[in-house]
């Protein structure tokens, strides 16, 4: 691969990142509001708020470092995710784990822009993201596994293609709703929005400003984005679909299953960080486990590809 | 050289100075916080290595692994932690490495002079942190004129000297003893690339038992954690309400009925 | 080769995050600051033991991905393998469950 | 491969006096538990240099080092459970606070 | 009789008392003492099983009978267990049963107002079954457990009295000394057993003349049975514990401190005599360690006070006797001497305890006039007296006589030194016997009322046939002594020596006779015995305080040579003044003593202030000292314990340079 | 060699384990349910109970199969395996029983048997295991629960201490021998054990070599408990309840000598890198060093750490000559038998002590022998094996122990030994002459009622065996002997 086309990559994965975020940060608003939430969440961004809160010894090194960390996470993410089968920013042989992996790179910027600002409401942040990760990370990953063993790949590209004939969703329906609540979890969306909970003035968005407050939301949106991204690929095919081309049918797949998310998410009350991890370790784990045993007995009786 | 190696070479370079640099940094920074996260940053930087060396699965499960437990890890650093930002502790005398790994943190107090957190027992800025001579003492901190606040505060044990000389030795012995005397029969094969497939077949295999035998080592931790680590009914629990501090010590925890051994107290002789 | 691929990820990325903070960087709104108060102190937070058999738990899911991609190929045997494993992680839920691990103090 | 094993090694074993360092001089049983991470992680990178090197057709070594991550795992959990038991307790998990059996 | 049934025979004489005790255990478990009229029946029934084993053995008179089974064999290894009765073993077998029972009699009436009589006899018949089984032991393993429980029974019977401080200790002191000793044994018997692959003691005795040990090694494996002998028979220098150990009940004193346990050692050296005969060097060594010990302990003895104190040092000297004769190469007078001593010794210490029964005390000086308020005591007394004065025709004179003979075979000096010996016994019996029964009471009875009276029941009845069998074993026995033990006779000595050796003992008493008629009790060679004792007792601390020692002889040195200068010129007056002087030279001889004695206290208080005061075994201390030196090491801080684990990793690294090559 | 497939999977092989682990893993839940619910509490231990005297059973009948490797050459199955895994389960049972007694009406009650299974799970792998990957998990799988034991009892300052020391001690020692034993991977590019020691052998090179046995006897070292890898030793077992100690002294150490022994006559035959020097120093230096120290100790469970230390020390001897005589293997096999049997005798009269008296200073023992006949006799028998006095289990092999050691020319160290054994004797006899030549405390209130029948069946079994072990040794000496087939 040659410097001019890796450049070409680069611009082209930020760019696709930089749109596609622009995209999800002007429409998030509209369908939370549209379903009447008032915990907007990470959507906050996009509305005018107060004087920002600043300690006056802040940690030099983590502090700046949080949103920068949230955005390299983010895009180090997008680099795996397929437009087409040819249209990806690098193939990776394990793609899929390489992406839960890297997402976290957005917590880990969470906390360390929550706590790098010494200040209560960002701080506060550190503890509630940290909370997010113990409850999403064990569902989600089961929820990834019984994409995995159908495929019989870790490439996104291998699981998409093997999505060609049957989209994965309609074998494993418990899988992809897992995967939208655990998904929701991970994206900080509706109902799990505690971290960036009005009554902490936003978390770190309320102890941010200038460039950081721009790469925050970049970082915030683009997660969304990538979420549901990684959701059209395992559970939906992908770019597999009739008459448009592949690109289309992604980004197609991609913005409604974030509109599906979203509006999903609306309907429930934001839950308090107790709720979301007895959900996810008395419900999501539990159902993700009995999602893997039922995906391996479809699999031996011949189902999948 | 061609520009591959180079791109090797440069790649090494950076990953290796993020691990030691991170290691170093953990051991040495007054914050707690930053410690972690410079342990983390460590275990990145070996990942890195890892995947150099075409080990790309072992590399992002120790990534994935490290985040997550480095994350919790802190949770209980700052909860054990009287200082967990390393506020404080920065004011004190630290030495060069200290001093660099513990950049950019200050207890904030020139700037307000609001005093919101009253530490007693450091006047004048008498505060010492450590002897990095070979001494092995020196860990008077505050004195014994504080009123509460006079405790020692101290991030590391008196033979802080010791250890470092120590640390110091064993790394240069094993590192001139590398340098000089290889021993290692290298093979010019190459892996397979695809590194799950086989790793998930040795699983299944021939380490079937490492297998089960790590899932049970897994549960053992499950199970530990759970039966040490659980709570015998808290009175209530302020840390919902009041989010920020809990300045006393939490509550003694009552043990259910029968669950206490009489024991004598040890007296030492 | 795989570093070869890696270094393609990470070039990609390192240079669309520079582009991105270079981006950021002509940013400038106007900010409003109000001095807080310092908040680093001892906190107790409310799931330890969620998070200690967390830690056990992100490790077991690091098995789970390599089986996961050789299940379809060795079948039966596989499928037994996992049904100890999810019997082992069960067990540790329900451990966890009943001695009150799940709870937030 | 243009860095040699020994680049590889030499960086391990200074993690290793690093951890060394850490075990032996940190006051707080989480410092000390970092500690020992570092260490386990330089054996893993020993590992997998050794595995590159030596014998890179034979993924037993990848194997070893899982169980060696595995192991700093559940020490990290059932370590952190044991130093929230004692500092439900007595409120310090600083290692110079228990030193009462001895002699 | 058939062999089986001999060898069943052979077999319930040890295990009879052993079961007796395993039974009086239980019921130790579920009676509880203080019921008056049961208290006797324990008594009876140790008493049955150890007469039964002695009818046993008489039963079995003649016949050389053996058992033996496999215990393990593994490897090449074969351990057996083997019991078996010839010449030596029937013998000592006979006499340790005879004398068993014995005491055991007395014991019935002695120990009746004591608490805990069950566990008493209990601890008596395990002490009992043990010894038998040490005697007739014919392979290692089986000698050495009943070396062993010997040692553990014997710590029980000291202890018994376990409310008194005094008890407990000497308990432990007696068993741990004893203990280092043992490991000789063990470490021999280990090395024979690897040798030969078998455990069989007669194979190892046969395997003497081939060439499968070199000399070196039976060398080596000589001095390690001395080593045993030396701890078990209390010779020089481990003899601290036997004085220590009349701390027990009497008749414990009796059948453990002479008669049994101490003679196991010069058992063994009997035993193993062809070793030593195949080893000169060592026979050499048992020479002059066992006349080492007759003499030091002689003039201990004659310095003691306490009756039984007294009788210990007695013993201690009639061991080092028999250990001596035994170096002389007559292993026959050495094993006769045992037999007639241990009759007439635990006679002694039986009229010893009826003594301290009547008279509530065992000092010398408060004792005095018994004779006539306990005439048969003093009646036994008198005959075991004589008979370890060895004077003709008592059980002594015939034993000791041998010896004589045959020292003054070897070198008149050494036929000299064991006439002294007889004359020293003489001496100190005389003393204490001469103190106990005649002149009169020194202090009055502890009650009014109740004066010493003769004892009645089991324990006369004891004690007489103990003074019987004193007078009259050597002269029943001498006829037959030869043919009864496997030892050629000695080629005797003219009959000077048999003469001096009678008249010895006569001299000594009446010597001791007019001593304690003209100067009381005190005691006579002051200081000698006195300082041997404390040097004696602080050997186990010797190498530790060797320094502060070198500092103790100035002052004595100083006193003694004052002393000295005053009794020559006592001695020059009495010389040139005649018989009216005399009295001068008595003063100044006196004031020799006194002088030698203030120094000796000095010594004795700053040996006793510096060495003693500690408290505790003494070797335990210096130990443990040790011990206490490392201790700190377990500093209770983990930093310093992984500190001291990458220590480790440091030196290893390190060692591992010496391997660059 | 077997490739990579199928035939690898040969779980008749590991059917004991199977049971034990199969056990664990359902005890987890049943003993959630159990907590806290009065007599259920005993249902986890039972269950417990039987399972281990099921794979008693299943071991014991695989005594004469072949010798074999399985699980591709990484598990081993032979007598050396079966010997060892005979004596930890043992271990394990009377352990239980003797845990079950003094937890007896507690809520952990439930909860210890499965850390006890897992705990001995780890120690047979450890026995069997021929692969690095394998020593390493099954090392920590025999640390982990053991921490869980220590700290039974929650609130208790002393396990609280006992058990930060072990676990920072442990994870240390491990991760300090896992360093080392990479070392080894890099020489020959194999993790099997076998594979290593036959690169080694030939032209290994010695400075890495012993370097590498440098570190990793820290591992096994520190399970054994040798000086100087002997600090968490008396702390953990002081703190600990007396019953674990007792667990946490027996079936640690079996194991550890048992992995040790695998490890150095597979990789490093034929005393490659000198290792028997090495061990011959450290048996030395550990039976010295824990006898002195022990006489100077002024409680119970620390007086029988100290012990235990030297009874490792006295057991390297014939570890050190194991490669070279015959009946050295059976020595140690039979000496661990007698020391696992003596050793819990006494911790368990150590934790009825606790149980009744809430104490273990050897001064509150005074006169316990007129009190409590029967825990005061079992200690005393427990302490006079111990000290080797005849016929007692600990005699026999102490018998065997010197004889290896001056069949191997090691005449220096059997010297030492002996010389050890009499000065262990001073506090050995000073403990009984407390049990039985001392006065209780004027004022002490009577002992509580009867011990308990668990007590009894942890005594009788415990003591029983001491003597019949002692009494007729060639049945203990047999089965060790099958120590010496090794596939």
């Amino acid at each position: 691969m040659t410097g001019g086309e890796i450049l070409l990559r680069s611009v082209g994965v930020l760019v696709a990142l930089v749109l596609g975020a622009t995209l999800t940060w002007r429409l998030e608003p509209r369908v939370l509001e549209s379903a009447g939430v008032t915990e907007l969440g990470p959507a906050a961004g996009t509305h005018p708020q107060g004087p920002i809160g600043l300690a006056p010894n802040p940690d030099v090194w983590l502090y700046p470092a949080g949103p920068i960390v949230a955005v390299l996470g983010v895009l180090f993410g997008a680099v795996v995710i397929p437009l087409g089968p040819d249209l990806v920013g690098q193939d990776l042989g394990i793609g899929v784990f390489y992406f839960i992996v890297v997402i976290d790179f957005v917590v880990l910027g969470l906390s360390l822009g929550g706590w790098g600002a010494n200040v209560r409401n960002a701080a506060e942040v550190y503890y509630r993201a940290v909370a997010q990760l113990v409850s999403y990370v064990v569902p989600l990953g089961l929820a990834y596994i019984g994409a995995i063993m159908m495929a019989g790949s870790l490439s996104t590209i291998a699981i998409a293609q093997a999505q060609e004939g049957l989209w994965f969703v309609v074998l494993q329906p418990l899988g992809f709703a897992l995967y939208l609540v655990t998904g929701a979890m991970q994206a900080y969306r509706p109902p799990f929005v505690e971290p960036f909970s009005r009554h902490i003035e936003h978390g770190v968005y309320g102890s941010s400003a200038g460039w950081q407050a721009l790469l925050w939301r970049l970082s915030m949106s683009g997660v969304l984005l990538l979420v549901a991204a990684m959701g059209s690929v395992l559970y939906l095919g992908g770019w597999n679909g009739p008459l448009l081309p592949d690109p289309l049918w992604m980004i197609l797949k991609t913005l409604a299953l974030m509109v599906l998310m979203l509006w999903l998410g609306a309907r429930f009350r934001p839950l308090s960080t107790a709720e979301m991890l007895a959900l996810s370790w008395k419900v999501l784990t539990p159902v993700g486990l009995a999602n893997v045993l039922l995906v391996g007995g479809l699999i031996l009786l011949g189902a999948g590809p | 050289m061609s520009l591959g190696e180079m791109a090797e070479w440069f790649a090494f370079l950076v990953l290796a100075l993020i691990s030691l640099a991170g290691a170093l940094g953990m051991a040495t920074t007054m914050s707690m916080f930053r410690s972690g996260i410079f342990l983390m940053a460590s275990f990145i930087g070996v990942a890195g290595l890892f995947i150099l060396l075409s080990a790309d699965l072992l590399g992002l499960l120790q990534i994935m692994m490290y985040i997550g437990g480095m994350l919790v890890m802190i949770l209980f650093m700052v909860l054990f932690s009287m200082d967990p930002g390393g506020a404080m502790m920065a004011d004190m005398k630290m030495s060069l490495v200290e001093r660099f790994f513990s950049l950019g943190l200050s207890s904030g107090k020139k700037d307000d002079g609001g005093g919101d957190m009253e530490h007693g027992g450091h006047d004048g800025g008498g505060m010492e942190h450590g002897g990095d001579g070979g001494d092995g003492g020196g860990m008077e901190h505050g004195g014994d004129g504080g009123d509460g606040g006079g405790m020692d505060m101290s991030m590391t044990t008196p033979v802080k000297g010791w250890a470092a000389l120590l640390g110091l030795a064993n790394g240069a012995l094993l590192t001139g003893l590398l340098l000089l005397r290889p021993a290692w029969p290298e093979s010019t094969e190459q892996p397979n690339p695809d590194s799950a497939e086989q790793i998930g077949n040795l699983l299944m295999g021939k380490y079937m038992m490492a297998f089960e035998g790590a899932g049970l080592l897994i549960l053992i931790g499950i199970f530990g954690a759970v039966l040490i680590g659980r709570t015998s009914r808290y009175p209530d629990d302020r840390s919902r309400t009041a989010y920020v501090t809990v300045d006393a010590p939490p509550p003694e925890v009552e043990e259910s009925a029968g669950d206490v051994v009489a024991r004598d107290s040890k007296e030492g002789d | 080769m795989i570093p070869s691929a890696y270094a393609v990820v990470g070039l990609l990325s390192l240079i669309a995050t520079a582009a991105a903070l270079l981006l950021a960087a002509v940013y400038h709104p106007p900010v409003e600051v109000e001095l807080r108060d310092s908040a680093w102190a001892q906190y107790r937070f409310g799931f330890p033991v969620y998070a200690l058999i967390f830690l056990s738990f992100d490790m077991e899911m690091i098995f789970m991905y390599p089986w996961a991609v050789v299940f379809a190929n060795l079948g039966l045997e596989a499928f037994l393998d996992m049904l100890v494993f999810i019997a082992i992680l069960s067990a540790g839920i329900t451990y966890a469950w009943k001695m009150g691990g799940l709870e937030w103090e | 491969m243009a860095v040699p094993l020994t680049a590889y090694l030499v960086v391990a074993a200074l993690l290793f006096a690093i951890g060394v360092y850490a075990v032996i001089a940190q006051r707080s049983a989480v410092m000390i538990l970092m500690g020992i991470e570092v260490l386990l992680n330089a054996i893993g990178l020993n590992l997998i240099a050794f595995w590159r090197f030596v014998n890179p057709g034979d993924y037993s070594a990848q194997i070893f080092a899982i169980i060696i991550i595995t192991v700093g795992a559940v020490e990290m959990g059932i370590g952190l459970a044991i130093m929230l038991l004692l500092y439900r307790n007595r409120s310090s998990v600083q290692v110079d606070d228990y030193a009462e059996l001895r002699g | 009789m058939t062999a089986g049934i001999q060898s069943a025979l052979l077999l319930m004489v040890p295990i009879l008392p052993l079961a007796t005790a395993g039974g009086l255990a239980l019921a130790g478990l579920f009676a509880r003492s203080g019921d008056g009229r049961l208290r006797r029946w324990p008594g009876w029934v140790a008493l049955a099983s150890s007469a039964f084993s002695l009818g046993i053995l008489l039963l079995l008179w003649g016949r050389e009978i053996e058992v033996s089974g496999e215990w393990l064999g593994v490897s090449g290894l074969a351990v057996t267990v083997a019991l078996e009765s010839t010449e030596l073993t029937y013998f000592l077998a006979v006499l340790v049963a005879s004398i068993s029972t014995l005491v055991i009699l007395y014991s019935i009436k002695y120990m009746e107002t004591e608490a805990g009589v069950i566990r008493f006899f209990a601890e008596l018949a395990l002490f009992v079954g043990a010894m038998l089984a040490l005697v007739l032991a014919g392979s290692w393993i089986v000698l050495f457990s009943a070396w062993e429980f010997v040692g553990l029974a014997s710590f029980l019977l000291i202890g018994f009295w376990y409310r008194e401080a005094a008890s407990r200790r000497a308990a432990q002191r007696a068993f741990l000394m004893t203990r280092v000793a043992d490991m000789g044994l063990l470490l021999a018997w280990l090395h024979v057993t690897m040798r030969l692959h078998t455990s069989r003691i007669d194979a190892f005795l046969g395997s003497l003349g081939t060439p499968a040990f070199t000399e070196a090694e039976l060398l080596i494996l000589a001095l390690l049975f001395l080593l045993a002998v030396v701890g078990k028979s209390a010779q020089l220098p481990l003899t601290a514990w036997l004085p220590a150990a009349m701390a027990g009940p009497t008749p414990v004193s009796a059948l453990i401190h002479s008669a049994t346990m101490v003679a196991a050692g010069v058992f063994l050296l009997l035993r193993l005599f062809p070793l030593y005969e195949a080893s000169p060097w060592a026979l050499t060594l048992v020479l002059w360690l066992g006349l080492a010990g007759a003499v030091v302990a002689a003039i201990v003895a004659t310095g003691q006070n306490d009756l039984k104190r007294l009788l210990a040092w007695s013993t201690i000297s009639q061991l080092g006797e028999m250990v001596f004769a035994i170096g002389l190469g007559a292993p026959l007078a050495g094993a006769y001497h045992l037999a007639t001593h241990s009759v007439f010794k635990s006679t002694l210490f039986l009229t010893a305890g009826a003594v301290d029964h009547g008279a509530g005390t065992r000092d010398l000086s408060q004792l005095g006039g018994l004779r006539r308020s306990m005439p048969l005591t003093a009646a036994v007394f008198g005959l075991a007296a004589l008979a370890l004065a060895g004077v003709p025709p008592l059980s002594g004179f015939w034993s000791e006589d041998l010896i004589v003979a045959a020292a003054a075979a070897k070198h008149p000096a050494l036929g000299l030194v064991s006439v002294g010996l007889v004359l020293l016994a003489g001496l100190y019996i005389g003393r204490a016997g001469v103190a106990t029964f005649l002149g009169t009471r020194r202090s009055p009875p502890p009650q009014e009322g109740a004066g010493p009276k003769d004892p009645g029941g089991s324990m006369m009845l004891a004690m007489l046939l103990g003074g019987a069998a004193a007078a009259l074993t050597g002269l029943l026995l001498h006829p037959a002594v030869e043919g009864l033990l496997p030892f050629a006779k000695e080629s005797g000595a003219g009959a000077a020596w048999r003469i001096a050796a009678g008249i010895a003992g006569l001299v000594g008493l009446l010597a001791a006779w007019l001593l304690v008629r003209s100067k009381g009790t005190a005691s006579l060679f002051e200081p000698l015995p006195r300082l041997l004792e404390r040097a004696l007792e602080a050997v186990p601390e010797l190498g530790m305080r060797t320094a502060e020692a070198s500092s103790f002889p100035l002052p004595r040195f100083e006193a003694a040579l004052d002393g000295g200068a005053q009794a020559a010129r006592g001695l020059v007056l009495a010389l040139t003044g005649g018989a009216q002087r005399s009295e001068a030279f008595l003063d100044g001889v006196a004031l020799a003593g006194v002088r030698a004695v203030e120094g000796v206290t000095e010594l004795t208080e700053r040996t006793e202030s510096r060495v003693f005061g500690r408290g505790g075994d003494r070797a335990a201390e210096l130990l443990s000292l040790a011990g206490a030196r490392l201790r700190p090491a377990q500093t209770g801080r983990v930093y310093l314990y992984t500190l001291g684990l990458f220590l480790w990793t440091f030196g290893t690294a390190v060692v591992s340079l010496l391997f660059w090559r | 060699m077997p490739s990579e497939t199928a035939s690898c999977l040969d779980l008749w092989a590991i059917y004991p384990e199977l049971v034990l682990a199969g056990l664990g893993l359902l005890l987890v839940p049943v003993a959630a349910f159990t907590h806290g619910r009065g007599r259920w509490r005993y249902l986890p231990g039972g269950l417990a109970f039987t399972g281990i005297v099921a794979a008693l059973g299943l071991t014991a009948r695989m005594l004469d199969w072949e010798s074999q490797t399985v699980f591709c050459n990484t598990y081993a199955l032979d007598g050396f395996a079966h010997v060892f895994k005979l004596l930890l389960l043992s271990g394990a049972g009377i352990a239980l029983l003797a845990i079950l007694a003094q937890f007896r009406g507690h809520n952990q009650l439930a909860h210890a048997p499965m850390a006890l299974l897992f705990a001995t799970l780890g120690g047979m792998g450890l026995s069997s295991a021929l692969d690095l990957g394998l020593i390493v998990l099954f090392l920590q799988m025999l640390s982990l629960p053991s921490y869980v034991l220590v700290t039974l009892v929650r609130t208790d300052r002393a396990s609280n201490e006992a058990v930060l020391k072990y676990f920072i001690y442990a994870a240390a020692a491990l991760a300090v021998m896992a360093y080392g034993l990479t070392f080894l991977y890099g020489m020959t590019g194999s993790l099997e054990l076998g594979s290593i020691g036959a690169a080694l052998a030939g032209d290994g090179d010695q400075v890495w070599i012993v370097l590498a046995l440098g570190l990793i006897l820290i591992g096994y070292a520190f399970e054994m408990t040798l000086v100087p890898f002997h600090f968490w030793a008396p702390d953990v077992y002081s703190g600990a309840p007396a019953a674990v100690s007792g667990f946490v002294s027996v079936v640690p150490k079996i194991a550890g000598f048992a992995g040790f022994l695998r490890f150095v006559l597979y990789a490093l035959p034929d005393g490659t890198g000198g290792w028997p020097m090495l061990v011959t120093l450290l048996a030395a230096l550990t039976m010295t060093a824990g006898n002195l120290v022990a006489l100077r100790q002024t409680h119970l469970k620390r007086l029988l750490a100290y012990s235990s230390i030297a009874q490792a020390g006295y057991i390297l001897i014939p570890v050190a000559v194991a490669h070279e005589v015959a009946g050295a293997m059976s020595a140690v096999g039979y000496y661990l038998a007698a020391y696992l049997l003596m050793n819990l005798a006494a911790f368990s009269v150590a934790s009825l002590w606790e149980r009744t008296r809430g104490t273990d200073r050897l001064a509150s023992l005074a006169g316990m022998g007129f009190r409590q006949p029967l825990p005061a006799l079992v200690l005393a028998l427990a302490l006079l094996s111990l000290a080797g006095i005849p016929p007692l289990a600990g005699f026999a092999g102490k018998v065997f122990l010197l004889e290896v050691g001056l069949e191997g020319d090691l005449t220096w160290l059997v010297l030492l030994a002996a010389a050890n054994m009499v000065l262990a004797l001073y506090y050995y006899v000073g403990v009984i002459a407390k049990l039985y030549l001392e006065r209780p405390a004027p004022n002490e209130e009577p002992a509580k009622a009867g011990s308990g029948v668990l007590y009894v069946a942890t005594f009788g079994i415990s003591t029983l065996g001491t003597l019949i072990l002692g009494v007729f040794p060639s049945l203990g000496l047999q089965l060790t002997d099958l120590l010496r087939r090794l596939v």
